[in-house]
């Protein structure tokens, strides 16, 4: 897989392996052609119409499935057609992720701030908190972050689902547990439940509904 | 010399590309390589055939006209006795016209073996149901701690107002401090710094509030001719005594 | 390729080579699968987008491009990008009930030509070296085709736009890269891709409306 290999792949000791040699068959070399080319699986009879008659298709469509078994595609038959397919187990080569980074909301923010802090909560206790009604998104976010997770029902009218954070969590954030976090008396020391500050920004936000 | 074939060329000049591409036709029918092309004859096989083309009552294009004037006057100046004072010399600008065809000949055949390539879609075929490739997206969602603990804070803060305006601040009421400093300072004849006349407190805010109603006591004592205030300068301490 | 053959085709007496049996390279099943599946030529950093940056890419291709030698498929490079085609020889076969792509006009031909041999070239180059202006329909026929692209414009009077070829125009042609275009090293040689000067009457010529 790497440069090491360089001249002494796996196969490279088959090298000479007449197989490759040049000297395959024309018919399954016209066959592999047409179903390659193909825009849909083809019976043995639409294959007969491009390579002609003469071909031992039930032979030759063995030899070449022989040739594929093990590749990273292989031929295979589906109802009495034939075509050729990458192989399942390279399905999850064939799809690539990209990252993107991206800050969660404000909403996002601090509903997983109470969850944190209070879980295991209910979405209708988030809100009272919040003061505003979360929307279905923020919950999904903090789930597909890998932070949050249902953690149960509350036993009682309605049986609320609740949430609390999960481990990854913890470590995203750089927390041995949960009551490293600080407390109300040390946020009130940093100066973050300073009232004045807080209530004058958010005075209009707590009005609309949030958008996230 | 061959002679022309005009015959064989007399076409309708719409067949033809240009004048150029004429003359490239005409120059390929003295079947020898380009290389070894005979201007003269060319210009005379050219003018030749736009002389039949006139003859036969064709339309000519301006542009095969241009042309045959331009060869006339090439054909002339090669056969005149050489003039070193031309320039470009008619044998440069015969060069130059065996150049332009050579190119324009080069250019067709590269054409030519260009399009009997093996083409896609045509000789070799690509794959015919490809399963396609796939992108997915997926975010990577930040925050830190600090974002954290903050948003925590704004909402516990937003949460508690009510808390606050329940709570009352201690303070020392004017007509409190009227009261005590004015019983002080019965006893007074000194001047007495105004700090004197207020009640040791320990809570700072209290504090606060007790020398502002003490001030304002000073002041309105002052006002009545009770008590005289002095004060050496700005933010200097201020005294007070009995008038 | 009749029936006679079953049972000793020419390969069956190499059926047990090793090639086939299942130990392929996960790195060289990975990147025939990706290049099998892909819907357009790939780029060796496009490929390690799938398969990951730790495979030996310049390795893993020659070892697929032998592996696919002589068969009816094959891996070609063609200006840098990678993609599986039919052999060329299978043209046969396969062109049955195929449509012949559209014939392109005298006019386009030559144009496409001067443009791959001798690009970057301005209109008016190319109008010089043909002897008549070209129609509008021409150059946009060939940017249609994905093989003729704007590239630039030329510093001088008039800042000309230069029209160049496209990686399309080197995959539909064969062409692993520009040097391959049949001849350019003779004509090169022979002086008749050096630019035009725009002598002999041009002025006048090129007052003339092609007719394709």
């Amino acid at each position: 897989m790497t440069a090491e290999k360089e001249g002494q792949s796996p196969f490279s000791e088959n090298r000479d392996c007449p197989y490759f040699s040049g000297e395959m068959d024309p018919a399954v070399r016209a066959v592999e052609a047409v179903l390659f080319a193909a825009e849909a699986p083809l019976s043995p009879d639409e294959i007969a119409a491009y390579v002609g008659p003469e071909v031992d298709l039930k032979q030759t469509l063995r030899l070449l499935q022989e040739d594929y078994a093990g590749r990273g595609v292989e031929l295979v038959e589906r109802g009495g057609r034939w075509h050729f397919q990458t192989a399942a187990d390279m399905a999850h080569v064939l799809r690539r992720e990209r990252e993107e980074p991206k800050r969660l909301s404000r909403a996002a923010v601090e509903t997983l701030a109470i969850i944190a802090y209070q879980e295991p909560v209910s979405r209708a206790e988030i809100e009272a908190i919040r003061g505003v009604q979360i929307s279905k998104g923020t919950l999904d976010v903090l789930m597909e972050a890998g932070w949050v997770r249902p953690a149960g029902r509350r036993e009682g009218p309605g049986r609320p689902l609740l949430y609390a954070t999960t481990a990854g969590f913890l470590t995203h954030f750089g927390l041995k547990s949960r009551r490293d976090l600080p407390g109300i008396d040390d946020l009130k020391a940093a100066g973050l439940l300073d009232p004045v500050e807080a209530t004058l920004g958010d005075a209009e936000l707590e009005s609309v509904d949030e958008s996230d | 010399m061959t002679t022309p074939e005009s015959d064989a060329l007399t076409i309708d000049i719409d067949g033809w590309e240009g004048p150029l591409d004429l003359l490239l036709a005409l120059a390929r029918a003295q079947k020898v390589d380009l290389r070894e092309l005979s201007i003269l004859a060319l210009v005379e096989q050219y003018l030749a055939f736009i002389a039949d083309a006139k003859a036969l009552k064709l339309e000519i294009a301006a542009d095969y006209l241009v042309m045959a004037a331009w060869l006339a006057y090439l054909k002339s100046a090669l056969l005149l006795p050489k003039d070193p004072t031309i320039d470009p010399s008619p044998e440069e600008l015969a060069l130059r016209l065996q150049i332009r065809l050579q190119r324009l000949q080069a250019m067709r055949e590269a054409g030519a073996r260009l399009m009997a390539r093996d083409r896609i879609g045509r000789d070799v075929f690509l794959r015919g149901q490809p399963e396609g490739l796939r992108v997915v997206r997926r975010n990577d969602w930040q925050a830190d701690l600090y974002e954290l603990i903050a948003a925590y804070g704004a909402v516990m803060a937003r949460t508690r107002p009510v808390v606050h305006q329940v709570m009352r601040r201690p303070v020392m009421s004017l007509d409190e401090a009227l009261q005590r400093v004015e019983a002080m300072l019965g006893h007074q004849v000194d001047w007495t710094r105004i700090e004197a006349f207020l009640p040791g407190i320990s809570d700072p805010q209290l504090r606060r509030s007790a020398l502002a109603s003490g001030f304002v006591a000073a002041l309105e004592l002052a006002k009545q001719g009770k008590a005289e205030l002095k004060q050496d300068e700005a933010f200097s301490p201020l005294f007070v005594r009995a008038a």
